[in-house]
């Protein structure tokens, strides 16, 4: 009898308690996921295909599945990663690939045949030409993910690292060697 | 190839090791109370402590493979505190162990200098007192104290004695611990007070004088006695600029204003304000170890902060807790607050 | 009036569950990392204490007690903690997911977290009534916000610091909180309940 | 007295003065370098004309100006060479007459050791002037607008060290009217003298400059701030107001001595008691400020026709065997300059481009002075002490908060710079840093705290930039994709259409190459 009694009311109490979260489950249900959208938006954006998807936000969409790690995007390098390990709340992962230094994309127009292969190739429409005319592509628009030089037949195609200029140039951290070659030891007597 | 350098291209000359000097200079006048006081053992201890919290820093910086910092003094600073909190009368291995405790436990597991989150000198202390309660309660009577004035029970002049008594403990000399101790004034209110005697009265009973108070004849830890003595230092400290006001005045300031406060309340029940400034470890506490800016915040709003803080939770623990005294435990407390004390009570910044 | 007061005093300072009952370890250890999930924490501690006290006093005085069912006072309790704790994660997700992002699957976690069926059974234990019982909870709850965030902020600090290897993560994080349960035994003895 | 007070200083603690503690106005923090005024009684001599002149074509904060003279041209003093681009900006003017060798990169004083564009002018000897610029002498009886645009022409730029555009700060807006006109002899930098001569040796032209500038922003009254160092500017200052009969509208403000009161911000609070909210000019409390030296180029630009070709110079430092105030033309080589001061062999010396605390390192020495020079220090290798300090761990002292001006908290900021957490940087006001060299001057762990700033500065720059840059090919991408979606229907569409009315499908298929490429091409453009 009091076994029956602790059964009923326990089965009781359980059951009033699931009807309520399904109530609730009903009532406070969220649409949607956030998650690729976000991590979509810490991604360079460079379309680059290194991290083995084809492009930045099929890698976002993996990443938020829990399909793909987290320290996969190659031009992001480890500041993407922390981003993104942050987002999904698992434990940074190192980067394996060391990213390369910016690149910009370089069509040696002479040598161009005017086929478009590279234009259909370019992820974000960086390279503007005709058929059977030279193609060349916008600096500024050119992600520097290499997916032209490929298709290109000629082989006119170069991957020139970014010149450096004055104003973009950013203090590197304390203790930290730079590229600033210092006068005054070696080549003095300049006056 | 060279490293690249950005301004300011000149310094005004600060280095840790004269702060960290400066503190040590700043305690001579209370070491030397000390050693007026307890004799030879207070130089005995503080020269174990010294040497104990030196030699760990440096095994363990040696076995993290860190270069040797023992130069800047941190380490001998923090030896000299531990040995000024301590009872004259602890065991040689106590104080080692302390030491330990201090550089190894509180400091070196952080990441060494500058990382420590609690006062190391104050982390040991308090593990040394919860562990071996007895012996770190037990306040030798020092020389000059007027109430032994004529039968000390134990010359700390003596060297051979007092030899005897820090390598191998009073029963070396044919004595129990006991015999040669007294309560401290803080001790003694607490006692009083648990058998339901007010503060007043317990003080009269244990003859107390605000003048010894102040000039450091009574019962205590080796430096903690003599106000006299560390406001001293602590005068030097501020005049060199090594520790600003805020933190001392606001810790002094609260303890006396909540005491003054109970105390005109019920005059009879509370201790008086100046017993409570004078008393146990306030001073030491408010100038040296509050202080210590490593554990204490940075911002001059977040140490008057910080320093109320310690304030209350001293005059609290005195008053109603279970220890008699409360400087150490409310200095860590608030050393645990810390960060947050220094995210939110930041300065204000220029126009905004 | 003074006795709610003490009673408030002795669970954040004086009995503090963290620091000298050593409940909720793994909450204190886990969501500590960082300062804004500390205090989402603490939020979520504080709503789910205070109500899992008060109901499980209700289970307790109107089910158990009646039905003669003491025996079964722990599944009663975790049950109804569950309960709360899904509840109160649903509405969460509604009404801030800020603030769900920032719990994550500490929220889920409480469920099992031993404070909070500690107070539960420490009220039960203690007789209190219902008014304690609740304000008990809260001031449980309180102290566990209150430690655990000085130990965010601590935590903050520590994690950036170079720690020797060997020390390096939960190593230092725990003889930080021992060291802090140290500090904490100043208060023992402030409040006789 | 106050040398006094600063030994006294100096032997209680380092940097941090007693001085702050009996006079708390003016500004928060501060501190008290040594002053090493030592050219302060060099009177200011003109410097010969060097072999070459490399004028580079951006001197100011803004667009890089554009060269409108060529390689072979010749040029007179005064000459505009460069003109300049954008609205913030100022142009070139060739400092004296001769040829123009090449318009190339050339190495400029920069921290980073980099080139930009350069005009190297060879001078004929001549220096003959371009006179077609006409004085302005009763500039009382001219527009404003006029003399705005004067000191536009004249490639005036802010001499102290910003060299932000100088027209800008002056143009009016109704809504906030200048009411003072602040005029900036502080000099606080130690080693730096050349404002200080300037005042003395040329207080005529400032007076007369400070009384254009509050003519052309219609303002009522004029301070020059100068700090109780320099007494004899003081009186020079007051007997160049008496002279003009000013004395009804410009005062001079005595300051006591600290450091960084000569920047803007503090300069304002110490003399107006009000600062500047964030986010705000000093025009919105009805402020300006300029320098001293602006001031003198303002007056020799319009009441003399003469566009900014020369500046004072300070030649200074512990490797300089005679230091000495020098007026250099623009563009002047340094190391001629140095030869100048007895300093010809440049081994083991290392060069600071203004004042030891915001001065940079240059990592060439073969660099023009340029309108922003105030200052070249040649200091020894050994005694430079950005080069020697070793970082030591913060304990926290706290003595970078006193001292900072602008009230942060450098010791944490720079934690979090160092762990490269940015966002919690600008949680603590990262960029309201004003990068004086306070906190690393006082810091007895000898933490680099500015560069720690400096470096976070530039990668939340550059962040910011890779994000923006992100956003835009993720629109290309999308866009992209959007199109090759469309075209892909279009195409079914057609081919579904095709079949239907029986016509061979060959044909569309060969169009497909074309299409795609031109299509590409069109979009590529229109977005760009």
């Amino acid at each position: 009898m009091n076994i029956l009694m602790a059964v009923l009311l326990l089965g009781g109490l359980a059951l009033a308690a699931g009807i309520v979260l399904a109530v609730a489950s009903r009532v406070f249900h969220v649409e949607g996921d956030p998650m690729m959208e976000r991590i979509d938006a810490v991604l360079p954006q460079t379309q680059c295909g290194q991290c083995g998807y084809p492009g930045c936000k099929p890698y976002a969409t993996a990443v938020a599945s829990g399909e793909a790690d987290v320290n996969k995007c190659v031009p992001g390098g480890e500041r993407a990663m922390l981003a993104i390990a942050d987002l999904m709340g698992v434990p940074p992962k190192e980067v394996e690939e060391e990213a390369a230094p910016p690149m910009l994309a370089y069509i040696r127009e002479d040598e161009c045949i005017g086929c478009t292969l590279c234009i259909k190739a370019c992820p974000v429409d960086a390279i503007i030409g005709a058929p059977k005319q030279y193609h060349t592509v916008v600096e500024s628009h050119c992600t520097g993910c290499t997916l032209c030089v490929e298709p290109c037949p000629v082989d006119c195609i170069d991957m020139l690292s970014k010149p450096e200029v004055l104003e973009e140039w950013t203090w590197s951290a304390p203790g930290k060697a730079s590229l600033v070659k210092l006068e005054g030891d070696s080549d003095a007597r300049v006056a | 190839m060279s490293l690249l350098i950005s301004s300011p291209h000149a310094h005004g000359g600060d280095s840790i090791r004269a702060n960290m000097l400066s503190v040590i200079i700043a305690l001579l006048p209370a070491s030397a109370v000390a050693v007026y006081l307890f004799g030879w053992l207070a130089l005995f201890l503080m020269m174990l402590c010294i040497a104990g919290c030196m030699a760990s820093e440096w095994g363990c910086l040696k076995l993290m493979g860190r270069p040797s910092r023992i130069g800047d003094g941190s380490a001998a600073l923090t030896g000299l505190l531990l040995a000024l909190t301590l009872p004259a009368a602890v065991p040689w291995w106590m104080a080692l162990t302390g030491c330990v405790v201090a550089i190894v436990l509180a400091k070196q597991v952080y990441g060494g200098l500058g990382h420590n989150p609690f006062n190391p000198a104050l982390a040991a202390r308090v593990v040394l007192l919860i562990s071996f309660p007895l012996n770190m309660t037990a306040w030798l009577v020092p020389m000059h104290a007027p109430m032994f004035a004529a039968s000390l029970p134990l010359n700390l002049y003596d060297f051979s004695q007092c030899w005897q008594l820090f390598w191998f403990g009073p029963e070396a000399l044919g004595k129990g611990l006991d015999a040669l101790t007294m309560a401290s004034p803080l001790g003694h209110v607490k006692t009083e007070w648990s058998r339901g005697v007010g503060a007043i009265e317990a003080l009269r009973n244990y003859d107390y004088s605000y003048l010894d108070a102040f000039l450091g004849r009574e019962a205590g830890s080796l430096g903690e006695t003599s106000a006299l003595a560390l406001l001293l230092g602590g005068m030097y400290l501020m005049a060199r600029h090594t520790i600003s006001w805020h933190i001392p005045v606001s810790f002094i300031v609260s303890v006396y204003m909540l005491a003054t406060v109970f105390n005109a309340v019920n005059p009879e029940h509370f201790a008086p304000p100046l017993f409570h400034v004078l008393a146990g470890g306030l001073m030491l506490g408010a100038f040296y170890m509050a202080t210590d800016p490593v554990s204490s915040p940075v911002t001059p709003r977040g140490q008057i902060v910080f320093g109320i803080g310690c304030g209350i939770i001293t005059w609290s623990i005195r008053t109603y807790g279970g220890y008699p005294e409360g400087v150490m435990f409310s200095i860590l407390l608030m050393n645990c607050a810390v960060p947050l004390i220094d995210h939110y009570f930041r300065p204000r910044v220029y126009g905004k | 009036m003074s006795e709610f007061a003490l009673i408030m005093l002795s669970a954040v300072l004086v009995n503090n569950f963290v620091l000298t009952k050593f409940l909720g370890i793994c909450p204190f250890l886990g969501v500590s990392g960082k300062l804004e999930t500390a205090i989402g924490m603490s939020l979520a501690v504080l709503f789910v204490m205070t109500l899992a006290s008060t109901a499980s006093w209700l289970v307790q005085e109107f089910i158990l007690i009646p039905f003669d069912l003491m025996y079964l006072q722990t599944i009663f309790f975790i049950l109804i903690i569950a309960v709360l704790v899904q509840f109160i994660e649903m509405l969460i997700h509604k009404s801030s997911p800020v603030l769900y992002q920032a719990l994550g699957i500490f929220l889920p976690l409480i469920t099992t977290n031993c404070a909070v069926l500690g107070v539960a059974l420490l009220n039960v234990q203690q007789e209190q009534t219902f008014m304690t019982s609740a304000l008990y909870g809260f001031g449980s709850a309180l102290g566990f916000a209150l430690v655990l965030l000085l130990f965010a902020g601590l935590r903050e600090r520590i994690d950036k610091a170079p720690v020797p290897e060997a020390f390096k993560g939960s190593a230092v994080s725990l003889i930080t909180a021992g060291l802090m349960s140290l500090a904490f035994m100043g208060f023992s003895g402030l409040v006789k309940v | 007295m106050p040398g006094l007070l600063e030994r006294l200083g100096g032997l209680f603690g380092g940097g941090v003065d007693l001085r702050s503690l009996i006079s708390p106005g003016g500004f928060p923090g501060g501190v008290h370098p040594a002053q090493m005024k030592i050219t302060a009684a060099s009177p200011i001599v003109q410097s010969p004309l060097p072999p070459q002149l490399i004028l580079p074509l951006k001197q100011h904060i803004g667009q890089i100006c554009i060269p409108i003279v060529e390689v072979g041209d010749h040029v007179l003093r005064g000459q505009k060479v460069a003109r300049s681009q954008g609205y913030v900006s100022a142009p070139v003017h060739a400092p004296t007459s001769g040829t123009v060798l090449a318009i190339e990169e050339h190495a400029v004083p920069h921290p980073s050791g980099m080139g930009r564009q350069c005009m190297i002018i060879e001078p004929d000897g001549l220096d003959e002037a371009d006179q077609s610029m006409p004085s302005l002498c009763d500039y009382l009886d001219e527009d404003p607008a006029i003399i705005r645009e004067r000191i536009r022409l004249s490639g005036i730029v802010g001499l102290g060290g910003a060299v932000f555009p100088t027209f800008i700060k002056m143009l009016r807006d109704q809504r906030h009217p200048i009411e003072t006109v602040i005029l900036n002899g502080v000099e606080c930098e130690p080693f730096l003298t050349c404002d200080h001569r300037v005042m003395l040796e040329h207080g005529d032209s400032v007076v007369r400059g400070l009384n254009v500038i509050m003519h052309a922003v219609a303002a009522k009254g004029g301070i020059i701030a100068i700090e109780d160092n320099k007494p004899d500017a003081v009186d020079a200052m007051r007997e160049a107001i008496a002279r003009a009969g000013f004395e009804a509208n410009i005062e001079v403000r005595v300051l006591p001595t600290r450091y960084p009161q000569g920047g803007e911000k503090q300069l304002i609070q110490a003399v107006t008691g009000r600062q500047v909210p964030a986010g705000k000019l000093p025009l919105h409390i009805g402020v300006i400020c300029q320098n001293v030296g602006t001031a003198k180029a303002i007056h020799d630009a319009v009441c003399m026709g003469k566009p900014l070709t020369e500046r004072v110079v300070t030649i200074s430092g512990d490797a300089v065997p005679h230091p000495a105030n020098i007026c250099a033309r623009i563009g002047t080589p340094m190391p001629f300059l140095l030869a100048q001061c007895g300093l010809r062999d440049l081994s083991g010396v290392r060069l600071i481009h203004g004042g030891p605390m915001m001065g940079e390192r240059l990592p060439r020495m073969n660099v023009p002075m340029v309108k922003s020079t105030n200052g070249i220090l040649a200091m020894r290798a050994e005694s430079l002490y950005s080069e020697n300090a070793q970082e030591e761990p913060c304990i926290r002292c706290g003595h970078c908060v006193e001292v900072c001006p602008v009230g942060l908290v450098p010791n944490e900021l720079a934690w979090h710079c160092r762990n490269d957490q940015f966002d919690r940087g600008q949680e603590y006001d990262l960029f309201d840093c004003i990068e004086c060299g306070c906190c690393s001057y006082v810091c007895p762990s000898h933490i680099p705290l500015v560069h720690y700033f400096r470096y976070a500065k530039g990668q939340v720059a550059h962040i910011e930039k890779e994000r923006a840059f992100a956003e835009l090919s993720k629109a290309r991408s999308e866009a992209r994709d959007n199109r090759l979606a469309r075209e892909q229907a279009e195409r079914a569409a057609r081919r579904s259409k095709v079949r239907k009315s029986g016509a061979a499908e060959a044909a569309a298929d060969a169009s497909d190459d074309t299409e795609a490429g031109t299509s590409g091409a069109e979009s590529g453009e229109k977005a760009s």
